[in-house]
């Protein structure tokens, strides 16, 4: 076994432990920094494949933004501190298989597909050819799924101003 | 170095461990050196803005005080509290010392010297600094203090959003230079650091980076998440001995991160000075060696950071939130605007 | 977990308590604070940890020794309290004070004032964040402290009034030591503007915050820079003269802002108005005794009497009910502090936590002189 | 109009912090303004003015003779039963008995330094003195006893 694949088998552990840990934990708040563990370890695992623009953007969008929102969301509901409920019996049977059928799915589909490595040299992600990529409107363009994450985005931002605010009834 | 420990150690694994072993321990023990310094450097720049003399009686000038300091630290109780979330309370710090340690990775801090040559250094930077209010937030909440969880809550709306003017002004020098890489920013400015190119945009951008920095690692006047005279502390309240030390050791680290980052993108680098046609001078400059320039760049931003704190008060944090939502991010919004302007027109002031 | 954390009370509010122990009270106070987010809804001042009842205490002193008790109720202004002790008693056995005594009591006093409230600039800057001036005011701070140390014998605690006058003689370089100190302020005043005054950050933490009304001023009994910062003239040494303040030529500060920037400017200037009154003296000290015709053993006759000083924070008023005996049958001290605390739990209503703190501090409390 | 108030705002507000800078600057640049004193090095050359109340002492002659009659006069002066003169009869040489001190106990952890004791003496046998180093590890040493062993009174005093 070389180092890499030692490598990818710690990072792969990191990312499936701190899930399982993430829907397992009694505790909101350690489920969310469980989760943030999840995250940095997709984002090392691009690290892992030289993938260095996308792995930035991970850690950018997913911990520095959503982990840190959902953190900020947990903070002011009051009950932060209180231990959740144990699941019904029956919920956590379902969403145990619903995540089985989903893993199942996935691995079929990563199955069927016949990955080719490819010949072409890798694009150095320069400022110039990211500017070009997501502004693009040709096939390959990313103008569409840019505006649509940035929709999403706004979608969030909004959904989490309404949660925070307080509707102030009259006395 | 790498092609010697390659002839050395013919096993792959071999080479890799030992070559993140050695990167390892060389920038551990250079960070807590430099940490050390930069707690001696604090004690006497704030002892000669205060007409006092700081601390000269551990050692010659007061050199080892900050050994002495360290020694008491370790000594002293790791306290955790009763009512904390024990697992989190005891990560945060490692938290925030590494995510302080990640980012040093890609500073250049001399010519060919350099941890990790990551081709969208600044993204990087700007990626793994964002990961430092974690930390803070974990510290803050897990504490199970009201002091801390206020604190907690301050850092989060603080650094959030003066991430935002920190990228935006980091992106003016990327459009102009056209690289996300540190090296490639490094190179453009070798015939005149951006700043002194004239360049309006690029001042801008260098005081907003300095002021937003400040207030991303926390220190005065943005200092809000401690705020010893309102929260007595902040996030950090209830730690004592090597954790506490650990946040200190993160603050200072973090100081020399945003200092080198300054340096690098704004003045230079490991850049000399050179004027223009001048080849006599410019031969003197470049005579001076490369990681003397970068560690001279760098110190004199540090110090600038120092003298705010020991010059100016707190901001409230309401006033916090002012300054960068209406006047650090709009400005560094038109400033983005105007940089890339002039790069496609390719003006020049 | 034993303790689980309750961060809330039942109505979701979240309640800090600020001391007794905490940063930004400059002493024993505690402050149970309402909190909405940052914004305070409530505060309440609890009293109590330094109490020493003083006033009880005086009961079983004579009258030559209750005078140094005071010195540690606001222990800032310790020479101003021991003057108002020193004058009840020469009201009331209406013994004349030589004009010497008088003339070294209103220089010593106004010197207090302005080393108070150089500590008050030290400690403002303190809680806002910024340290350097501290450093700054204590340096000229240190110069008073210095002279009172030669002529009074000790720095803070002075203990120089013995009723009808002063304990002894000032030293022959009194005069040219007064005036060095003078000199070294007056050339030293800029750099507090600098540092502070002129700081925005500072401005906007104290511009518009902690608005006390002029008839809130009055109505919680507030005296002093912070009742005078809200229009209200009450400066004693205006409205019931002592000690020769009628013969001086001084300016009563007043603002009409009424929020923290206002206390500050107040304070500011009312020390470039003690150093005006100690330069109208300090050339003409008259020669002559230092103290008044008193016996060794005091009996105040048979009655009440009250006398009220302005001290640096505002009107202290010592009133004594007197059997005919050698010690007062019952004293009670009207505190310059107990009545401006009680003012901030109305100004700082609605504000932020680091609002709180400049309220506390431009307010310029004394703990010690809270509880007694 | 607005944009004038906001740029204006701002470039106010940096010359203040300017200013500020400039002042922390120039002390920084300024070291010999510095005004701390190394408090335990200069021991030899701090002096405390004359009039400095550290603590009450009962000086003695070169004969280890006091002037304190034991009067108690200083003991009814104090405010705070900080002094308690404790006294003897002594046998003097004409055969007649006299009132000596035996001890004179000073609490200096309960003496304010108002001076009313010295006022108070007849005979100026305690003054003030200028140690103001106090602090001790322990209450039982802060009682202290002034008059010297074997002193006695200097002749002629009464």
């Amino acid at each position: 076994m070389s180092a890499s694949t030692v490598i990818f088998y710690i990072i792969a552990s990191v990312i499936i432990g701190g899930g399982i840990l993430a829907v397992t934990s009694r505790k909101i708040f350690r489920a969310a920094v469980f989760l943030l563990f999840s995250l940095i370890g997709i984002a090392s695992l691009y690290f892992y494949l030289n993938y260095e623009f996308l792995a930035a953007v991970q850690i950018v969008v997913y911990v520095g933004g959503i982990v840190v929102l959902i953190i900020f969301s947990i903070f002011l509901t009051h009950a932060s501190g209180d231990e959740m409920k144990k699941p019904v019996l029956w919920r956590a049977v379902f969403s145990a298989l619903a995540a089985a059928f989903a893993t199942a799915l996935t691995l079929l589909y990563i199955n069927e597909h016949n990955f080719t490595a490819t010949a072409n040299a890798t694009v150095a992600p320069t400022v110039k050819n990211i500017g070009l990529q997501m502004l693009s409107t040709t096939q390959h363009g990313y103008i569409l799924p840019f505006e649509v994450v940035s929709m999403l985005l706004l979608a969030a931002l909004i959904g989490c101003i309404v949660i925070a605010i307080k509707i102030k009834t009259k006395e | 170095m790498h092609t010697w420990l390659k002839n050395a150690i013919p096993n792959a694994t071999g080479l890799l461990i030992t070559e993140m072993v050695i990167t390892g321990v060389i920038l551990l023990v250079f960070l807590i050196l430099l940490a050390f310094f930069l707690g001696y450097m604090e004690r006497k720049v704030a002892a000669f803005m205060e007409i006092r003399l700081g601390p000269n009686r551990v050692g010659p000038k007061g050199t080892l005080q900050i050994v002495a300091d360290t020694l008491k630290l370790l000594f002293k109780e790791g306290f955790t509290p009763d009512a904390a979330d024990k697992f989190l309370f005891n990560l945060a710090p490692g938290i925030i010392i590494t995510t302080a340690l990640l980012a040093i990775a890609p500073v250049a801090f001399a010519r060919d010297f350099q941890i990790w040559d990551i081709n969208i250094g600044v993204l990087y930077i700007s990626s793994v600094s964002s990961m430092a209010v974690i930390g803070i937030l974990m510290a803050g909440w897990s504490s199970s203090n009201k002091y801390s969880l206020i604190g907690a809550m301050r850092s989060g709306a603080q650094i959030v959003s003066y991430e935002l003017s920190i990228g935006l002004s980091l992106i003016s020098i990327v459009i102009l230079s056209g690289s996300l890489s540190l090296n490639d920013i490094v190179e453009s400015q070798a015939n005149g650091w951006w700043i002194l190119k004239g360049h309006i945009p690029v001042v801008i951008a260098f005081v907003i980076f300095i002021i937003a920095s400040t207030a991303e690692i926390n220190r005065a006047p943005f200092d809000l998440v401690e705020a010893d005279q309102e929260l007595t502390g902040g996030f950090n309240t209830e730690y004592a001995g090597m954790k506490f030390a650990m946040f200190l050791m993160a603050e200072y680290i973090n100081l020399f991160v945003v200092s080198a980052v300054a340096a690098t993108i704004f003045l230079g680098g490991w850049m000399p000075f050179h004027l223009g046609n001048l080849t006599g001078f410019n031969h003197i400059m470049d005579f001076i060696p490369s990681s003397i320039w970068f560690f001279g760049k760098t110190f004199f931003i540090i110090f600038i950071i120092m003298q705010f704190r020991w010059t100016f008060p707190r901001l409230r944090i309401d006033q916090l939130l002012n300054l960068e939502w209406k006047y650090l991010l709009p400005i560094s919004m038109v400033n983005v605007l105007l940089a890339t302007l002039m790069a496609i027109m390719g003006w020049h002031f | 977990m034993l303790f689980e954390p309750d961060h809330y009370n039942e109505e979701g509010e979240f309640v800090v308590n600020m001391g007794p122990q905490h940063p930004s009270t400059h002493g024993v106070l505690r402050l149970k604070v309402w909190l909405d987010g940052e914004t305070i809804k409530k505060v309440e001042p609890h009293l109590g940890y330094i109490h020493r009842s003083i006033e009880k205490m005086t009961e079983s002193l004579s009258y030559r020794q209750f005078i140094y008790v005071t010195s540690r109720m606001d222990y800032l202004s310790a020479h101003i309290n021991n003057q108002v002790c020193a004058l009840v008693v020469e009201k009331a056995l209406q013994v004349e004070v030589p004009a010497r005594a008088q003339a070294i009591r209103v220089i010593l006093a106004e010197l207090t004032r302005i080393s108070s409230h150089l500590l008050w600039f030290a400690s403002i800057g303190l809680d806002l964040g910024g340290v350097t001036p501290f450093f700054y005011a204590f340096r000229e701070r240190e110069a008073i402290n210095s002279l009172m140390d030669e002529n009074c014998g000790a720095r803070l605690t002075q203990n120089f009034m013995v009723p009808g006058g002063i304990m002894k003689d000032v030293l022959p370089n009194f005069q040219q030591r007064v005036k060095e100190v003078l000199k070294q302020f007056k050339d030293n005043y800029h750099e507090y503007d600098e540092i502070l005054t002129g700081n925005v950050i500072f401005q906007n933490r104290l511009k518009g915050v902690g608005i006390l009304t002029k008839e809130d001023a009055i109505a919680f009994g507030c005296t002093g820079p912070t009742a005078r910062a809200s229009g209200l003239n009450c400066d004693i040494r205006k409205l019931y003269p002592y000690d020769g303040y009628e013969k001086l030529q001084f300016d009563e500060i007043t603002s009409t802002g009424g929020d923290c920037w206002a206390r500050y400017e107040v304070r500011m200037a009312e020390m470039k108005q003690s150093v005006k009154i100690i330069e109208q003296l300090i050339d003409n000290i008259p020669e002559g005794e230092i103290v008044g015709n008193t016996k060794k053993v005091i009996k105040l006759p048979k009655g009440e009497f009250y006398q009220r000083v302005e001290t640096a924070r505002g009107e202290l008023g010592v009133y004594i009910v007197s059997d005919g005996g050698t010690t007062p049958y019952r004293c009670k001290y009207r505190s310059p502090n107990f009545a401006n605390l009680s003012a901030i739990p109305h100004i700082a209503r609605g504000h932020k936590i680091g609002d709180l703190i400049s309220i506390m501090a431009t307010i310029d409390l004394i703990i010690p002189d809270i509880d007694r | 109009m607005f944009i004038k108030e906001y740029f204006g705002g701002i470039f106010k507000a940096i010359k203040s912090l300017l200013t500020g800078m400039k002042l922390t600057g120039y002390y920084f640049t300024h070291l010999n303004k510095i005004v701390t004193e190394e408090y335990p090095d200069n021991r030899a050359t701090l002096k405390m003015p004359e009039r400095f109340r550290g603590e009450v002492i009962m000086p003695h002659d070169e004969n280890n003779e006091h002037t304190c009659t034991g009067c108690q006069a200083c003991e009814l002066a104090c405010p705070n039963g900080t002094i308690k003169i404790i006294t003897k009869q002594e046998v003097q040489a004409d055969g007649k008995k006299k009132k000596r001190i035996d001890a004179f106990v000073y609490h200096l952890d309960m003496c304010t330094m108002c001076n009313l004791c010295i006022d108070a003496c007849p005979s100026d046998a305690i003054i003030m003195g200028q140690n103001f180093e106090h602090s001790q590890y322990e209450r039982k040493y802060m009682k202290k006893v002034l008059n010297k062993p074997g002193s006695r009174l200097k002749d002629g005093v009464e």
